[in-house]
């Protein structure tokens, strides 16, 4: 005789609902915690660097979307001066493929993503706004040297035990938790 | 004599009779109002968090000391919104349904009692009264389903009466399990008779009981006229602002009521040691709707059919064995120690359910078309 | 005495919660029974075989990601293939490792999606979706450390893979394995033997075998239907006939035999996992191929067993860099073809479930 | 492994049955006349050495003086597979017979080559446009347009 339909099935169910309310929540509370990301990340907006930047287009022909704009003249040392260098990031997917491109390391994903912005317009990134800043670092995308100067990602499959058994309020809530590797 | 009669009679010697009468009554109303609202926020908020434990999250957690203050939020939230009413809907029924919706639900309170004397009115048909009023929301959902003109608010609403019909009649029989062991229909006569809370006493009949009023209050696994997964909102997808807000205020009022009945009749009411009664009573509801919520974040839904089909054949049957079983004991036990009654009524139910259990296939219900 | 009734239309969706995304049935309905289905669809098409012919080989992978966005791992695999189906590729072995580790941990992810939103469609209020959400974030963590990104990967390219694995990811990707089967477990607790799951699924929505075979159903709803087809096993692509794995089957072809095979076939990927982490070797991880790639005149349909069924990409060559023709064959998209026959005559919550069993992606049936 | 079956030998075997019936034949692919297709396809998955039980893909492609209908079809019981294609050089009507009724698979398949490419699949029983609307003009897909 099957024990189907007796309610046994419901009971284990209720029973694993109920262990997991003594578990630690997984919940991250975003804007006062906030993980490490990867050092990988694809985030928002590229970083340009106009003094390795040969303006070969490499990566304005690698876009899928033709997204990048480059315009250059020849300059008195026989090179490229770049005369505009514009990203519209509201059409940017951000695959990475202009940062792979690059033969001379001039681009660079950027590691942040808080980047909403009010306008579309506001999204179009000119040349002057893509360098390096303080709000605008670069990631490790294809680009190993920065990866091993940056911050070792915080993964949740770590946070389980070796956090383990955190000590939280009932509520979950009183005790300030730190996460991570 | 209940608090507010006392009240009353106090009143009477220094006020005209008129006024001696309506301003505790007032009074009264105003206190228990009160209690319920207040009750019906806290609720609000146990559920989310509750919730949120249960699904490893943290619940609302953001305004006031835990989380205590978004109900609140909420509600300001719900009122600021827009009052949308459909174009064709029926404006008259539209308007009216959440009122009938929500009414009904405040007045089952008038017979809750919340300690030894403090109760509204102490009617001494008060079981027959909260089974009367608890129904009619059903026909403000259906109000609402007809009116706002929606294909899924009328599915909603058919659903609702066919619901609604089929677990009134096992509520019922179950309550009267209880009725003939306390041998009054009142609620203070109910609760004095608890000596061992009727739970025990009654094992199959508070299942019954309890299932029926979960079917009742529209939560899952009975949520079919919600059914957001199906039919989006159901009977309330049209509504928006201050009477969605009273829908929703009702749903957790709903629970709040029967909440509150189902620890008054099965749970010894307000009885309990040292704590004061209203206490024991907060707590006995507390946990009561701990379980509906446990259930609520375990449990898929029934099927429209399966839940007709578990209303009609499972639980009126049972509703009526269990009745005479009772019947019977209270003719020839009732001498005897309590304790036997105990003993013998859990077997019996485990075996009632055993066999009702065989009735049900899993599965299944295609119709030919 | 007969009465005399009307049927009812009821148009589910576009916007509708558990159509999983904008998707539109138009439901003809006898009080609640579904008498007819009609699938309206396009709400989301954005003409992605027509993007790919006039982008190169390479810039086409990103599109892909947008195909089956939950699976997005899956979809580059497929199409790398079969461009280097086409044009005579060779892949390093390592690579292929990491390719199958990816595909596999996508297909966890995937199943775990999926089988958390049929829950959600049965209307267990979120709890399983959270459930198996933890664990998918936890995969979504470890595709972020290898790509950068959590959902739109872009990882795999013509030749293999776009970087190596970081160190810490083995690491954690071995303790994920280990506890996975844990995590399985508790889910077969859970919902398997729940008796409302069971009386809401059993013998719901059956899709025949012949009908399923007819109908070019693929993936775990051919497969609920007792059909041992598996792309992975019957025409291995990539390295797949090295690993050991079994192909769980259904019974009759209902909703639970559906989620069943779901929750199974998770365990399976999680032993594929296993041995690939314990095979992996040392090498480079992309050939080199020119980024411009001219593939020789020619036509190929490359497919693999992506997690919701048969993914296939179509290409045709002209030498060019960028291919002629570009059409994908997207699982869900033909995996609905039955979905009339599953629904008729069962109840409108029935058709929702089915439609979840199913695993729909608009992303991909619109494409 | 799922066998690939070499397109000339079935050509063969289908020529035997239906002369006339095959257009051209290499190792990858059978082409047939179009409005032989139905016939031929009847053959190829009802003859029990064939077998193909399982239609995998439909697609079309336009080679601008003409469109190719292109079918793979797997059989499931022997594990093999083949490609059948079929040619229409009208550009204002392409049609071939449709092949709902011997697999159903067809039935999406057919209709968003309709839709994309604008052939015409005689005896399709619900021939609309499957992913844009009603009313939509042109054919996407086809290389003419813009």
């Amino acid at each position: 005789m099957k024990f189907e339909r007796y309610g046994i099935g419901i009971a284990k169910g209720m029973a694993v609902t109920f262990k997991h309310l003594f578990r630690a929540p997984i919940t991250v509370q975003y804007p006062e915690e906030k993980l490490i990301v990867s050092r990988r990340i694809r985030g928002n907006e590229l970083v340009w660097y106009p003094d390795k930047c040969t303006g070969c287009a490499t990566c304005a022909k690698s876009c899928p979307q033709g997204n990048i704009e480059i315009a250059t003249h020849v300059g008195d040392k026989n090179n490229y001066v770049v005369d505009k260098f514009e990203v519209d990031t509201g059409r940017c997917m951000f695959c990475g493929l202009c940062v792979e491109a690059c033969p001379f390391d001039a681009l660079a994903m950027g590691i942040s993503y808080e980047r909403a912005q009010h306008r579309r317009k506001q999204l179009v990134l000119s040349k002057e706004e893509l360098q390096l800043s303080d709000v605008r670092q670069p990631s490790g995308y294809a680009r190993p040297r920065i990866e091993a100067s940056l911050p070792k990602q915080s993964l949740l499959i770590y946070w389980d035990k070796e956090e383990g058994g955190q000590k939280l309020s009932w509520l979950g809530l009183s005790k300030k938790r730190g996460r991570g590797v | 004599m209940t608090l507010l009669e006392q009240f009353q009679l106090w009143l009477g010697s220094i006020w005209p009779g008129w006024a001696a009468y309506i301003v505790p009554a007032i009074v009264g109303i105003v206190v228990v109002l009160g209690f319920v609202l207040t009750m019906v926020i806290v609720f609000i908020w146990y559920e989310r968090r509750l919730l949120g434990r249960f699904q490893v999250r943290l619940g609302p957690n953001r305004l006031g000391p835990e989380g205590i203050f978004q109900p609140i939020a909420t509600a300001v939230k719900i009122l600021l919104k827009e009052d949308i009413v459909p174009t064709k809907s029926d404006k008259v029924i539209h308007w009216l349904a959440p009122v009938i919706v929500f009414v009904p639900v405040l007045m089952i309170f008038a017979v809750v009692p919340f300690g030894e004397r403090a109760i509204l009115t102490d009617l001494n048909v008060g079981v027959v009264y909260v089974v009367a009023i608890s129904s009619i929301s059903a026909v403000g959902i259906y109000m609402a389903g007809w009116a706002s003109n929606n294909k899924y608010g009328l599915i909603s609403a058919l659903r609702a009466v066919a619901q609604m019909v089929s677990y009134e009649l096992p509520v019922v029989l179950a309550i009267l399990g209880v009725v003939l062991m306390a041998g009054s229909l009142s609620m203070t006569q109910i609760v004095a008779s608890q000596k061992i809370p009727f739970l025990l006493l009654q094992p199959l009949g508070f299942v019954i009981f309890f299932l029926g009023t979960v079917a009742e209050m529209n939560r899952s696994p009975f949520d079919l006229l919600e059914a957001d997964s199906e039919i989006v909102a159901g009977y309330h997808i049209e509504y928006s602002g201050m009477k969605f807000a009273m829908f929703y205020l009702g749903e957790y009022g709903h629970a709040l009521a029967y909440s509150c009945i189902i620890a008054t009749l099965f749970l010894s009411g307000w009885q309990g040691p040292l704590l004061p009664p209203i206490i024991w009573l907060v707590i006995k509801v507390m946990a009561v709707f701990f379980v509906i919520v446990w259930m609520r974040s375990t449990l898929p839904r029934l099927r429209v059919d399966q839940l007709m089909a578990f209303a009609w054949k499972g639980l009126l049957p049972m509703a009526i064995i269990n009745l005479f079983i009772v019947a019977a004991e209270v003719l020839w036990l009732s001498e005897i120690t309590p304790w036997l009654m105990v003993a013998v009524n859990f077997v019996f139910a485990g075996v009632l359910v055993l066999l009702w259990s065989k009735l049900f296939t899993l599965g299944g219900g295609r119709v030919e078309v | 005495m007969a009465i005399r009734t009307e049927p009812f239309i009821l148009n589910m969706g576009p916007q509708h919660p558990s159509t999983h995304g904008v998707l539109r049935l138009r439901v003809t309905l006898d009080g609640e029974v579904v008498t007819d289905v009609e699938l309206v669809m396009g709400y989301l098409h954005r003409g992605i075989e027509k993007l790919g012919e006039n982008r190169t080989y390479a810039q086409i992978i990103p599109l892909t990601d947008r195909l089956d966005y939950v699976a997005s791992m899956t979809n580059n695999f497929a199409y790398v293939l079969a461009v280097e189906k086409l044009a005579g590729i060779e892949v390093p072995e390592r690579a292929e490792y990491l390719r199958i580790i990816m595909a596999e941990m996508m297909r966890i992810a995937n199943h775990l999606m999926a089988v958390g939103f049929f829950l959600n469609d049965l209307g267990a209020m979120m709890t399983p979706v959270l459930y198996m959400w933890r664990e998918r974030e936890k995969l979504l963590d470890l595709f972020e450390m290898v790509c950068g990104q959590r959902l739109t990967y872009n990882y795999m390219r013509i030749g293999g893979v776009s970087h190596d694995i970081p160190e810490e990811f083995l690491p954690a990707l071995k303790r994920f394995v280990a506890e996975m089967p844990g995590f399985i477990d508790e889910y077969d607790r859970l919902l398997s033997q729940n008796e409302v799951l069971l009386a809401r699924t059993k013998g719901v929505g059956i899709l025949p075998k012949d009908t399923a075979i007819n109908t070019a159903a693929s993936g775990p709803v051919l497969r609920a239907s007792d059909v041992k087809w598996d792309i992975r096993r019957a025409d291995p692509y990539s390295i797949y006939d090295r690993f050991d794995f079994e192909i769980p089957v259904g019974t009759v072809g209902d909703c639970y035999d559906r989620y069943w095979v779901r929750m199974q076939e998770m365990r399976q990927s999680v032993r594929i996992l296993e041995q690939a982490i314990a095979q992996l070797p040392e090498g480079e991880a992309c050939a080199k191929v020119p980024q411009l790639l001219r593939p020789p005149v020619g036509e190929v349909y490359g497919h693999i067993e992506a997690p919701k069924g048969e993914l296939g990409f179509h290409l045709v060559s002209d030498n060019s860099i960028a291919p002629y023709r570009f059409h994908i064959r997207a699982p869900t998209l033909i995996n609905m073809t039955a979905l009339k026959d599953m629904a008729i005559g069962w109840k409108v919550a029935d058709l929702i479930i089915i439609l979840g069993s199913i695993d729909v992606c608009l992303g991909e049936i619109d494409r | 492994m799922t066998k690939a079956l070499n397109g000339e030998e079935v050509a063969k075997k289908i020529a035997k049955k239906f002369p006339g019936s095959i257009a051209a034949a290499d190792k990858a692919a059978v082409v047939v006349t179009s409005k032989s297709l139905y016939q031929v396809a009847e053959f190829l998955k009802n003859t029990r050495t064939l077998d193909f039980d399982y239609l995998t893909n439909l697609t079309a492609v336009d080679y601008t003086d003409y469109f190719e209908v292109v079918y793979h079809l797997i059989s499931l019981r022997h594990n093999h597979s083949v490609v059948l294609k079929a040619r229409c050089y009208d550009r204002d009507k392409p049609a071939v017979p449709s092949v709902v009724s011997l697999w159903r698979a067809a039935d999406f398949q057919e209709r968003e080559a309709y839709d994309l490419m604008g052939i015409i699949f005689e005896g399709h029983p619900n021939l609309k446009r499957l992913l844009l609307w009603e009313g939509f003009v042109g054919h996407p897909l086809r290389r003419d347009y813009l």
